[in-house]
Formats: C-alpha cells, structure tokens, sequence
C-alpha cells in the first residue's frame, strides 16, 4: 500500500487529493500505468508526462525512479511558487 | 534563519525591520529583501487560490535556505510564503537575506526566488470573470535555474 | 521615484512597507529592497562619519534613478542614504525598486547599488580608538560598474 | 573667478572645504598646476592625481576636460557611498 497525492489540475482531474493505492509496481512509469489503466480520468491527468512532476516521500523525483521503500508518492504539473 | 508557509497575511514592513535589526546585532552590512505581490494584468483577477503540499513545502524551502547559508556564507536568511485565497495587490511572499556584503545578500536572494519558483510545490490559480486557471509554469522559470 | 539624502535616520520597515503598498497599487509584481548597516569588523569602531557633497549627490543618485527607471520599466524606485554621524548597526541607506517581475526589480537594485557605491560623491570615515581613518574604495566596486 | 570644493581627506589636506579661486588655468590639469605651485598642502593633496577625482559643476569629469564656463570645481578621492 502506498499513498498517492495529487495536487492542482491534477487532483481536479482525477477528483481525490490523495488515495491509498494497492500496487506492487517497480517505478513511478509502472504505478502510472496502473493507474491509467483503471479509468478515464487517471488517462486524462496523465495523458502527457512530461507536463507532470512527480515527488517520492516529498522529494523531487523522476519517473524512472524506483517504489521501493517509498511511502509517499505525490503528482502534479510544474510549480508557480513566489 | 526562520521559514513559515502560512495562509496568513504577513506585514512586510514589519518583518523587514526585524530581519534587519537582527541581522545588524550578527554583523551583517548588506540586506536584501524580496516581496512578490499579486498582479491583475487585465483588470479582471476577483482573486488567486494558491495551493501547496504541506510537508514537503517545508522541506523544501528549508533546504533551499540551508543551500543559500552555506553557499554565500549567510548571516541569515528568511521565507515567508503564503497559501489559500489571495487578491489583487496582496503580498504573497518574501525572502531576506543578510551578508557581510552586497553582492552575496543579492545573489542569495535572487536564487531563493528562482528556486521558490520552480522548485517549492505551490500552485496557483487565478479566479477571474466565473473562469479559474492554473498559472502555467514560464519557461525562462525553469531556465533561470541554470545560472546557479 | 523618490530620493532623500538626509542626517536623521529613516524606518527602513515603515519605507519597505509604504513603498511595497504603492507599488502594489500601481501593479507591481515583484518588489527588491536593499539597506546598508554599519559593521565593525574588528569590534572597535566608535564611529563612522559619511561626508556628502551637497547638490552634486542628489543630481548624481537622482540621475541613477532615471537610468535604472528607463533601463528596466520600473513601477518605481526609492534611494534614502545618510550623512554625517553614524554608529555600529545603524541603517546607513537603502534602495528600493518595483517591476511587474522579479529580474528587472533584481538588476536595478543591484544597479542602483553599484553606482550608489562608486558614483554617488559619498565618503565614509571610521573613528576607532582614537584614530580616524578614511575608508578605500574597494577595486571591486569600481569593477562591478563593468557589469552594466 | 572659479569655486573650487574640496571633500574628504583632500579637505582634510588642503584645511578648507572651499575658496574662490582667481585663475585662468584652460584645464583642470592646469588649475591643479597653480594650486600646488602655490604651497605645500595642495602639493600635498594633489600628489597622486590617480587616486584623485574632479567634478565640473557637480557632473563627474576628467583631468584634461576645459574649465571655459565651469563655475564649481570639485575634487576628492574615489566615492565610498552605498
């Protein structure tokens, strides 16, 4: 079990601010695939990768990174902070 | 060095002094200070929602200033960032830094915001005429980064 | 666009905020303030004197301000700078400048900084046991100047 | 008749702030020239004209500029402001 949050167009989109998810995926691209496969509006927050960033308990990561250990996994487009 | 990321309205004036006045007692001789404020480019922003990740909003900016310290050999450096609803002409953030010299409390600062920018997990969204838009990332946001 | 070359000491977090305020009403983005401190290195300064040379320093910082008003399409700017007697952690002056967004209020109060350093007729002498020296201009503040 | 202003430690040399000067020097390098003729604190003030720097009616100048028309001369040494 791991949660996954989600945040701006991308918690609008898939319609939760966080879930936990049931998976046994290797990487974040493994996880997203699940994810896509399940239903629409996971296809429709994910339908271009490289307009999302991707956070592994709370850092910046990236999609090829591994799940293992990981306890927290967050998605959301580019920031507009300051 | 001190951060806080709080819905809360802040007074700028107030902390500017107080960053000063403490970083004078540490030997500071330069301090600089950032605020970003909301903007209504067309006339019609009714307000400005920003989004954060709690957690990891913290540690992030926490770790840009400990970059920051270490880096231009920092008296002391503040954030101040805001979240939730905003309106036009509110001040949504600052930064402060203090050094011995100028040019070390204006490069600490300046790569605070490009940092703060593209790299603290805010979001915005601006409300306007019954629309709400998320304010896309700029690209020269993400290129800024590059001069660091 | 204001400037005061004054002896009396200002409140370098009521000029932020009121600064900051108007600024915002004339929509500004990004505000950058920088105040200069009296430090005492070697922990035996009494004094420091800054002599100024009537007339010419206000046409030469309000020259700066046009230049940095024009090169960067600021909202607005501010320069406040002492004279006459000072002490270890007084606020010795302080630049502020507005934009729409952050580089443009970066590079004019680092602008503004440079020339206030090596162009504005300002001469600072420090009093330390007894001795009264008159401070060098740094080389590398007549270097910056090659910056712009 | 020229104003001639004098700011920090050349002040301190020369022992004025300012004095009206009666001279019909061409240039600032010539002004100079009649002053350290004159005596020994001026000698003493103008004796490395590199570190030195004049102001012709409040607007920085050089050495060689004209003085026809300039009615305030200043000199002092490189601004220590900010």
């Amino acid at each position: 079990m791991i949660d996954v949050l989600y945040f701006a167009w991308v918690r609008e989109r898939i319609g939760v601010p966080r879930e936990r998810v049931e998976t046994s995926a290797a990487t974040v691209a493994d996880l997203v695939a699940e994810l896509v496969a399940r239903e629409d509006r996971y296809a429709l927050a994910f339908s271009d990768l490289t307009s999302l960033r991707v956070a592994l308990d709370q850092e910046l990561s990236t999609f090829d990174a591994t799940l293992a250990g990981v306890r927290e996994v967050a998605f959301f487009p580019p920031m507009t902070g300051g | 060095m001190r951060l806080s990321i709080q819905a809360e309205p802040f007074d700028f004036g107030a902390e500017s002094a107080s960053f000063a006045a403490s970083a004078a007692a540490l030997g500071a001789g330069a301090v600089v200070t950032f605020c970003g404020i909301v903007r209504d480019n067309d006339g019609i922003l009714t307000e400005m929602q920003i989004e954060h990740y709690p957690g990891m909003t913290e540690k992030a900016v926490a770790s840009m200033l400990d970059q920051a310290m270490v880096r231009w050999d920092l008296v002391d450096a503040l954030v101040i960032h805001r979240h939730g609803r905003l309106v036009k002409g509110d001040i949504i953030m600052m930064v402060a830094t203090a050094s011995p010299h100028r040019a070390a409390a204006f490069a600490a600062a300046d790569y605070l915001m490009d940092y703060l920018k593209s790299r603290a997990p805010f979001w915005k969204k601006e409300h306007a005429r019954g629309d709400a838009v998320w304010v896309d990332a700029a690209p020269q946001d993400e290129a800024a980064l590059d001069r660091w």
